[in-house]
């Protein structure tokens, strides 16, 4: 096992909103509650935020997975931005299951400011499936120029 | 009506009683019970343990086979459905009992605990309704005072039964109230009897058994009831005290007025 | 080409414990557009700040990307110190290199990897970042406190002796809150009314506050400095300027068997009623579902011998709107309810109580007069035992996972004072463990045991049994004594565990403030800024943000007045810079963007617009940028990508995800 | 890894039992019916697993004095389960051959003329592999 | 088609248009074009046929900006289209004189020819008003028969409804054609595992020369300026063939027009290499349907669209994997 986690890092993108997840994060760290570095967070303002192209961008350029997190619905910082994001990736995500990207690699969590376990938890969880799934299909062959 | 039934190896013998009124009263009340075929035994206890699948299969089985038929799986013994229900509970929940549980099993399409698991007291009170089974009772049992016996099997653990509040339940209080009689609450109705201990231990279930009907006694309880072959048994034997136990199949049929019948059919079968 | 400085923070050996520093530095110069790069033990320290304002002089640097802690907690400090030096604030990002990475790795190649990524995506940012402008929006100079107990009394006295207005708004009919409900207070024993009800006074006759009783906050819109708030007054049925409070319609009341609520339901109140003497306003309510003239037509006996003719069976519910600058949450606790608990028999016996109970049962004006007794027979108890813990540090869904707190304090409190008052009763108290940090609460405690001989047994209980007799046999565990105990009581008291008052979680929703799975409010940070919520114009007053005492209550309270008072004290506040912003050339017109805006700010003009020589008029979204809070929803659903968000634009996210993903 | 270790962890993978969540607050020894027939106690049983002393567990008293009523798991207020911890105990010992505490011979005696089945092959199941 | 052409004259010679936008006969039978006419005259040119396939709501939007109204022939399906364009501010509807053309399904000439059929000539039975059940062929061969059923574009046979959703008046008889399920493909494809779905649309997209020509088509990718053409989310890089646009201009697109898509079907139809582009835009309306309620982008004008609206209920993303 050991072994095969050495030959195969997975690249995992993680958007987090400012108020809810990406304070979620902070506590995890200020907890110290680890999880594997193959996850790199960057910060939007508001799950409603993540343009679709970022996570297509982010498959096409050889991430293995990509997690969205964001307030739970109704505690929105903005009152409605997780409820616009919440379709959209629904959407999204099942058009990625549908051309071949397993449906494990893509993610949405609620995670509150205050819920530093459950950040932990659900990234130790969504690497762990990175894992179990391996290798990506590389979007960027999805249209090869023979 | 219609629901599969799961007797249990206990109501098939010693307690002969306890299956034979519940039968009647069910044809009283309008529903029937469909006896799976070829039922197992479920075991008596949940085996506890994380790793154990072959001790669950017969279960499962009768579970399958109920969903086979679309039905509800209802049964009347304490011990089966506590087991029923908790393996059912893995069926559904618990993904690695599920998969190996159906590696053995073999069957057209997995079972992933579609059927529902209802004990006899839960289709008196959610299917038929208690005020309805109060319209459908003939002979109230009037000025009797009850104490129900719940013991442990029944109600816990709370949240996988669902069956009532596992520390102040009021299904059998309810069901005494629905045949004529007045409940009598007392706090022993909750703790166990002694289970299968007094196999080895008679002292220990004896002394559990005091503690039961002293309390049920002090309260005014002219007689118990229960659910349970075991509890029945340890209750009767164990215990100082001469409060009678009686099956509550016995008085539900006692006031749907088809106690008599019963016995009639069982008399007829033994001449 | 944007000439970039990185810095990467060292925050003691927080972060170079577990990052190699200065080869985070060293990879940093080899990034396109980094001129300078350099480490340094603590970058938030003066000193690091000037070695960051120096480099912008001698290196004149463009963009300044900090590698250190989480944004959420110094970016601010190092904006403030590009702009010093002379640079757009907007030019600084963060990567945050210590609670997103040396904290939670523990290796070191690993973890320096993930800190040169990270770096990566940030400088990858800023080299596409625009200098911004905050614009500016105004303060409404009056403040809403929600709650009116101990915590939003305070508050707003002191909001309002700073010369502000304050509007309370409270949900019963009185103000007063829990407090009002206690019998005593530790660890000084003062009596709870007697420092409570000045306060109440005070606040009521104070010239700059304005006191909603039975009035509930409905809506809420706006952002910091400019709040509109709708407030639903419920109607009284009884008109406040004409009301003398004499009681005689509480006296004539036919109707008298509503629970108290005041008492905890212990006894009963009539339909028209305030909850208790001192209560402010001392005007009643009428409860209308208990009052016979609403529920039959017949009756109307209060209106009858109401001198003052003030009963108005007619009055409505009645919705006023105001403006506020700051909004304080002080929403208060209840206690969890106990019907998950029947092991110790709450639902079975009248003589199993609530802590809180116990208050009223004590108090002079409770339900039995102050006189100790049971509720079942009235007969004085011999023999009391106290559970703690009930419903507190539980992490099934019976209870909370958090310790509530209090208990431990006025349990203790509890003991002392019927041991004093009735030195004939034994007292035993079941305990987890005893906490009392909190100056004199330890010693307060240890007189418990060692001054009024209060026995305490470190064990829970198990089961509560009442017996045919009446007495309640307690099963506990000694686990000192490994044994099992089997006590007689005649009263027991169970120290339940506090939760946020239900109606927190709607509040929280309107106000777009963040909140916990226990449904505590959120603090913008635990340390730093425990008295305001991450919204901004937010501030948390008592157990609304979690567990506390009354000192400790009042001390926050005081706190968030003072917050609060900053804020109003602002004639303008500088607005987020980053909105969103539409190009005319490529919007469609298309109305998409508008539909899903949560604040109105994008509205269509037809304008003229020059594209590439073609002149036309076109329909064209516009943001206004003081009411767009920069959520981004419409970034996404436009989509001819016409609207991007300054500070969070498309290319610069999309640049973070290719740093990341090289 | 030590015997020790082994053991316990054993215990805890076939319990699903985590010791180590438990608060040492002693309602499961509160609870227990059983509590005066056991020599280790109800809430003892966590620390017996965390300080992997197996052996001392598995030769105790305690474990067939457990009913297996669930009381203590029901009531407990960190989800320990106590309960299933002896179980898991008690399985260790039957599932050994020749490890069984009920044996066939033994039955003869027990039986009475009312004795249910359900008795049987319940305490077959918990003392029998 | 006479009837058609009357009405134009009389709607041109009465002032109640200033134009025709219909159709001219192209260089071979079977690719008629769209075209504008200004005068009762130039009609003598107008024809309309079963190979005028495509949808010309989108012409609309620059119809709009002309001075006086402009008569439009509109499909059934493409009434959905210009309902549309009305939501989205981009048509005018006081511009637009719309006769609703009647439908008997649209030829696919890619059909007839897999049918071996070579050296067209001249083909009978395509006419509006004839509603013949089979095509005959001219070839250099000699006369073909094919069935008109057989020649149909796939979206006919999957049809919404012969229903026009907007109009002036209508002329024209409509015959019925759906024979087949719209989503029997996407479930299909919904049933494979990831490497086959993965090789599946690498296959297909591995046709794509990039000649816009589905984009350009589409009455929802109406944008002023396309994304793909602007800078705004680096995507603009033509000469890199690696480029991310290159790789995911259909699934970005198509995410663009979900929830606006109207299925028209113009993508697949006008696309040279055969890709089945309305796969990837049927796949987002059958989830819509599924998850939303069902919902038909062109039904009205003033409905909320699917990715502007939500519940609170509403599923989470994580449905996806549990729907199997």
């Amino acid at each position: 096992m050991s072994i095969e986690k050495k030959e195969f890092k997975p690249k995992i993108v993680a958007f987090c909103c400012n108020w809810c997840s990406y304070a979620g994060a902070d506590l995890a760290g200020s907890s110290r509650l680890s999880y594997p570095a193959d996850v790199k967070i960057i910060r939007v303002p508001c799950s409603c935020r993540v343009n679709p192209m970022f996570i297509l961008r982010a498959f096409e350029k050889g991430a293995d997975g990509v997690i969205m997190c964001g307030c739970h619905p109704g505690d929105c910082h903005y009152s409605t931005g997780n409820y616009y994001a919440r379709r959209r990736m629904t959407l999204l995500f099942s058009m990625l299951d549908y051309i071949g990207v397993e449906n494990g690699r893509t993610r949405v969590e609620w995670v509150s400011a205050a819920e530093g376990v459950k950040f932990s938890d659900t990234m130790n969880s969504f690497v762990e499936k990175i894992y179990s799934l391996g290798e990506n299909v590389r979007l960027g062959d999805l249209r090869c120029r023979s | 009506m219609k629901y599969s039934y799961y007797p249990g190896c206990t109501l098939r013998t010693k307690a002969k009683e306890l299956d034979d009124y519940a039968r009647a009263s069910a044809k009283a009340l309008g529903f029937e019970l469909e006896e799976i075929e070829d039922w197992q035994c479920c075991g008596g206890v949940y085996p506890l343990g994380t790793d154990e699948i072959a001790n669950k299969l017969s279960c499962v089985r009768a579970l399958n086979a109920a969903k086979e038929k679309g039905q509800e799986l209802v049964t009347v013994c304490s011990a089966c459905h506590h087991v029923m229900k908790r393996v059912n509970d893995d069926m559904r929940n618990v993904e690695d009992i599920c998969t190996r549980a159906n590696n053995y099993m073999e069957l057209d399409e997995p079972y992933k605990g579609e059927t529902d698991v209802l004990h006899f007291l839960e289709v008196l009170r959610d299917k038929v309704g208690f005020d309805e089974l109060k319209k459908k009772v003939v002979n109230p049992l009037k000025g009797k005072k009850i104490g129900a016996y719940y013991g442990c099997l029944l109600l816990r653990p709370g949240k996988i039964l669902a069956f009532d509040d596992p520390e102040n339940p009021k299904i059998m209080e309810d069901f005494i109230r629905a045949v004529g009689a007045e409940p009598v609450i007392y706090p022993y109705r909750n703790e166990c009897c002694g289970g299968y201990i007094s196999l080895k231990e008679k002292d220990m279930a004896k002394s559990m058994c005091d503690k039961i009907t002293e309390s049920a006694e002090g309260f005014g309880a002219d007689m118990l009831i229960t659910a349970c072959p075991l509890c029945m048994y340890n209750l009767n034997k164990s215990s100082v005290r001469e409060i009678p136990v009686v099956y509550f199949t016995e008085i539900l049929a006692e006031a749907l007025g088809v106690k008599e019948s019963c016995c009639k059919e069982e008399k007829e079968v033994q001449a | 080409m944007q000439r970039i400085g990185v810095f990467v923070c060292h925050c003691g050996s927080n972060i170079a414990a577990t990052v190699d520093v200065a080869k985070v530095a060293e990879m940093a110069l080899m990034e396109p557009g980094v001129v300078h790069a350099e480490d340094y033990q603590y970058m938030c320290s003066e000193a690091g700040q000037a070695k960051i304002a120096d480099a912008i002089h001698e290196k004149k640097l463009s963009g300044i990307v900090v590698c250190s802690c989480s944004p959420r907690m110094h970016e601010a400090t190092f904006r403030k110190a590009a702009e010093r030096a002379g640079l757009n604030p907007y030019m600084v990002e963060i990567a945050n290199i210590r609670e997103h990475c040396s904290w939670i790795h523990k290796d070191m190649e690993e973890a320096t990897k993930k800190a040169v990524i990270l770096m990566r995506a940030a400088v990858a940012k800023v080299n596409l970042n625009t200098p911004l402008k905050p614009g500016e929006s105004r303060v409404t100079k009056r403040a809403l406190i929600i709650g009116g107990g101990i915590a939003g009394i305070q508050t707003a006295l002191d909001i309002a002796d700073a010369g502000y207005e304050v509007d309370i708004v409270e949900k019963t009919p009185s103000i007063g809150g829990r407090m009002s409900q206690l019998d005593k207070t530790f660890p000084t024993l003062d009596c709870s009314a007697c420092i409570l009800t000045p306060k109440m006074v005070e606040a009521s006759a104070h010239e700059k506050i304005n006191i909603y009783t039975y009035s509930e906050v409905e809506k809420v819109s706006g952002f910091v400095g400019d709040f509109t708030v709708d407030i639903r007054k419920k109607a009284r049925s009884v008109d406040m300027d004409k009301c003398t409070g004499c009681g005689v319609c509480q006296e004539k009341c036919p109707s008298k068997k509503a629970p108290s609520e005041f008492n905890r339901g212990l006894n009963t109140r009539s339909a028209i009623y305030t909850p208790f003497a001192q209560a402010i306003p001392n005007v009643p309510v009428i409860d209308r579902e208990a009052c016979i003239k609403f529920k039959t037509g017949k009756c109307g006996i209060c209106s009858k011998v109401c001198q003052a003719g003030a009963i108005d069976y007619e009055q409505k519910d009645e919705i006023i709107t105001e403006k506020y600058g700051a909004i304080v949450v002080a929403t208060g606790f209840d206690t969890i309810n106990l019907d998950k608990y029947d092991e110790y028999a709450y639902s079975q016996s009248k003589d199993v109580i609530t802590s809180l109970e116990l208050e009223r049962v004590m108090n002079a004006a409770g339900p039995t007069h102050g006189h100790l007794e049971r509720l079942s027979d009235g007969k004085a108890p011999k023999e009391m035992v106290f559970i703690q813990c009930v419903g507190s540090r539980c992490s099934d869904d019976r209870g909370k996972p958090y310790c509530s707190k209090i208990c431990c304090m006025y349990t203790a409190k509890h003991a002392m004072l019927i041991r004093d008052k009735y030195p004939d009763v034994n007292v035993t108290v079941f305990y987890i463990d005893v906490r009392t940090p909190g100056k004199n609460f330890d010693e307060f405690y240890r007189r418990a045991v060692e001054q009024y001989g209060v026995n305490y047994i470190k064990g829970q209980v198990g089961k509560v049994i009442p017996q045919p007799n009446g007495k309640l046999l307690v099963q506990g565990s000694d686990l000192l004594d490994n044994k099992q105990i089997l006590k007689e009581a005649d009263m027991v008291v169970l120290a339940t565990a506090i939760e946020p008052n239900p109606d927190v979680r709607k509040i929280a929703t309107m106000l777009t403030a963040s909140i916990d799975t226990n449904n505590f409010l959120t603090e913008a940070h635990a340390k730093l800024r425990p008295v305001e919520s991450p919204t901004a114009g937010i501030f948390l007053s008592g157990v609304c943000q979690g567990p506390k005492d009354i000192p400790e209550t009042v001390a926050q309270a005081g706190a968030a007045a003072v917050k609060a008072i900053g804020l109003l004290a602002k004639d303008k506040l500088m607005t987020n810079p980053c909105t969103a912003h539409s190009d005319e050339l490529l919007c469609n017109g298309c109305s998409t963007c508008e539909n899903v805006c949560p604040y109105g700010a994008i509205t269509y003009e037809d304008k003229e617009v020059n594209d590439h020589g073609i002149r036309e008029v076109r329909r064209l979204a516009v943001v206004n940028s003081a009411l767009c809070q920069g959520c981004g929803a419409c970034t996404v659903a436009c989509p001819s990508g016409a609207m991007d968000l300054q500070g969070f634009s498309n290319r610069q996210i999309i640049a973070e995800v290719d740093a990341i993903c090289r | 890894m030590g015997a020790k270790k082994k053991q316990a962890e054993m215990i805890e993978e076939i319990s699903g039992v985590n010791p180590l969540k438990c608060m040492k607050c002693g309602k499961c020894s509160a609870t227990c019916p059983s509590y005066n027939e056991m020599d280790i106690k109800p809430h003892q049983f966590v620390s017996y697993v965390i300080n992997e002393d197996v052996e001392s567990l598995v030769n105790s008293k305690s474990l067939w004095k457990c009913l297996s009523c669930f009381a203590c798991v029901e009531r407990c207020p960190r989800d320990v389960k106590p309960g299933k911890l002896i179980d898991a105990a008690r399985q260790m010992v039957v599932r050994k051959r020749e490890q069984n505490y009920l044996t066939p011979d033994e039955i003869p005696e027990l039986l009475d003329p009312e004795l249910p089945q359900q008795l049987l092959v319940s305490a077959f199941r918990r003392y029998r592999r | 088609m006479q009837e058609l052409i009357n009405r134009a004259k009389e709607l041109l010679e009465n002032g109640t248009v200033a134009r025709v936008l219909g159709w001219k006969a192209g260089d071979l039978p079977y690719n008629p074009e769209p075209a504008y006419f200004e005068s009762a005259e130039s009609l003598k040119d107008f024809v309309y046929n079963g190979f005028c396939g495509a949808n010309l709501s989108k012409y609309m939007i620059e119809a709009s900006k002309l001075e006086g109204k402009t008569l439009v022939c509109l499909k059934p399906c493409d009434t959905y289209s210009f309902n549309q364009l009305i939501k989205e501010h981009r048509v005018d509807r006081e511009k637009a004189y719309i006769i609703g053309v009647g439908c008997k399904g649209k030829l696919d000439i890619e059909k007839i020819r897999n049918q071996g059929v070579k050296g067209i000539e001249s083909i009978q039975g395509a006419e509006i008003t004839d509603a013949a059940d089979e095509l005959k062929i001219q070839t250099i061969y000699g006369e073909k028969t094919v069935a008109y059923a057989d020649a149909m574009l796939e979206r006919c046979h999957v049809c919404k409804g012969k229903e026009h959703k907007i109009f002036d008046e209508e002329i024209g008889e409509s015959k019925e054609t759906k024979d087949g399920e719209r989503f029997d493909e996407v479930s299909r494809i919904e049933k494979m595992s990831p490497a086959e779905k993965f090789a599946f649309f690498q296959k297909e997209l591995s046709k794509c020369i990039r000649c816009n020509a589905c984009r350009n088509v589409c009455p929802a990718c109406s944008c002023r300026k396309c994304v793909f053409d602007s800078n705004k989310f680096d995507s603009s890089q033509k000469a890199n063939v690696d480029s991310f646009e290159e790789k995911m201009f259909h699934i970005i697109r198509a995410f663009h027009v979900a929830g606006r898509c109207t299925d028209c079907g113009e993508c697949s139809r006008v696309c040279p290499q055969g890709i089945p582009l309305h796969l990837f835009n049927r796949k987002f309306i059958k989830d819509i349907d599924e998850l939303y309620g069902e919902y038909q982008a062109g039904d009205d004008t003033d409905s909320k669209a699917p990715l502007t609206n939500y519940t609170f209920e509403d599923a989470e993303p994580s449905i996806v994997g549990k729907r199997g």
